[in-house]
């Protein structure tokens, strides 16, 4: 596969957003980032706010363009990538 | 010819009902349930009534999310009407938070269609209830490990 | 605690529910079923749809005998409130026949309690309906097996 | 069991009322009618109306003063007994 970089829009909800601070940011991952859970990852060693977001992995769900997703799921350039803790709606 | 509404307002069940059943003589039977904002203790706290609720969604997916679990509904049984109304943003207790109201030729239908909509609703739409203690602080609600069960029966 | 009403009239589903949630912050969960006439064909007589119901029921026994399965009900599952209006005599395609409407801290017990109600006021309440065909003429409805396999599933 | 009259209040509904013709009558059975069951013999012998009604016994239900009961239940003086088809409400 072609190592592009991919331009992405990471969405976080509930106490992601908080820990994060943003609800929604553009970033563009190194080309060796290539699924959702990667991305997790990576984002989890940019700063001391991901860390703590992400630190908790397995309560993490997520997204991309609108559909859950799953942690095996590849990204494609321009995706939008949601991540947030299991559904409490109802 | 489902209804989905995701709203900051409340709904009335009474209208959404007629609605459903208005000008019609195939539905034998209609199901509704109501979720409303219950005045419970906080999940971390529990000596500290809720304040309030806050509902966060995903808006750009819950529509569309709604919209499969309605489908879903749809192929699984025969429906002459179904409406979902999901409310976000802050609501008091006592205000309702979601209605589900489904229109079918026979009660098992509706009942079971009723039932199917609220536990998938509760697992596979993107909201989020915050809780608002007295103090002001708050509290995310966890994913109850029940609800899960509840939607995978179906 | 429970409302039980055996009347000829019309019922407002709407304000039925609002009564039963009025003023009150410890419901969680509503759930409400509505059995409405069908105009289906006549069981006897599949190329001519029904004109009309007619319930008759058993005046001396009828509220008992609701009263009796809204205990049960009430025996099984923490109930906030139970509101059960059933209709008596004759009624057109797509009216209202009868009205179950439980409130519960909690979803499960409000559905639980709402399907429960409606199987056993199928199987154990003294109504009969007699079904009024284009010429006049009447058949009365034959209980369903399916209908015994319901109420006995609880 | 002392052989004594009983006077009982006997009621039809649905399809048994319209084969009887009325919807209630004041009957005195004779001392060997006990149960029920009994009774339902008893009234199908009166007349080709009552034989009609309960020509399909296994699709004919009782109540005994307003609760459900068995054939076998035993009357006593002053009992309200009411028959009819299988229940078909809600």
């Amino acid at each position: 596969m072609a190592a592009v970089t991919k331009p992405l829009t990471v969405l976080y909800f509930a106490w992601l957003r908080e820990r994060v601070g943003v609800s929604e940011e553009t970033l563009t991952p190194p080309p060796e980032v290539r699924t959702v859970a990667e991305l997790a990852v990576w984002l989890a060693g940019l700063d001391e706010r991901h860390a703590a977001a992400f630190k908790d992995r397995k309560t993490v769900r997520c997204a991309v363009n609108q559909e859950f997703a799953d942690p095996s799921t590849v990204l494609s350039p321009g995706d939008e990538v949601a991540f947030f803790p299991p559904v409490t709606g109802g | 010819m489902a209804k989905i509404l995701v709203q900051t307002g409340d709904f009335d069940v009474g209208a959404e009902i007629a609605v459903l059943t208005a000008g019609r003589t195939d539905i034998g039977g209609l199901g509704c349930f109501v979720g409303i904002v219950r005045e419970d203790k906080a999940h971390d706290a529990p000596d500290r009534p809720i304040q309030a609720l806050t509902l966060e969604h995903y808006p750009a997916m819950t529509a569309r999310a709604i919209g499969r679990i309605v489908e879903e509904a749809e192929r699984r049984w025969s429906l002459l009407g179904c409406t979902v109304i999901h409310r976000v943003g802050r609501m008091l207790p006592g205000e309702n938070i979601v209605l589900v109201a489904t229109a079918a030729p026979h009660r098992q239908a509706a009942l079971d269609s009723t039932a199917f909509l609220i536990d998938w609703l509760k697992t596979k739409a993107p909201f989020w209830k915050r809780e608002e203690l007295p103090d002001g602080a708050g509290a995310w609600v966890e994913a109850r490990a029940e609800d899960d069960a509840a939607a995978a029966r179906w």
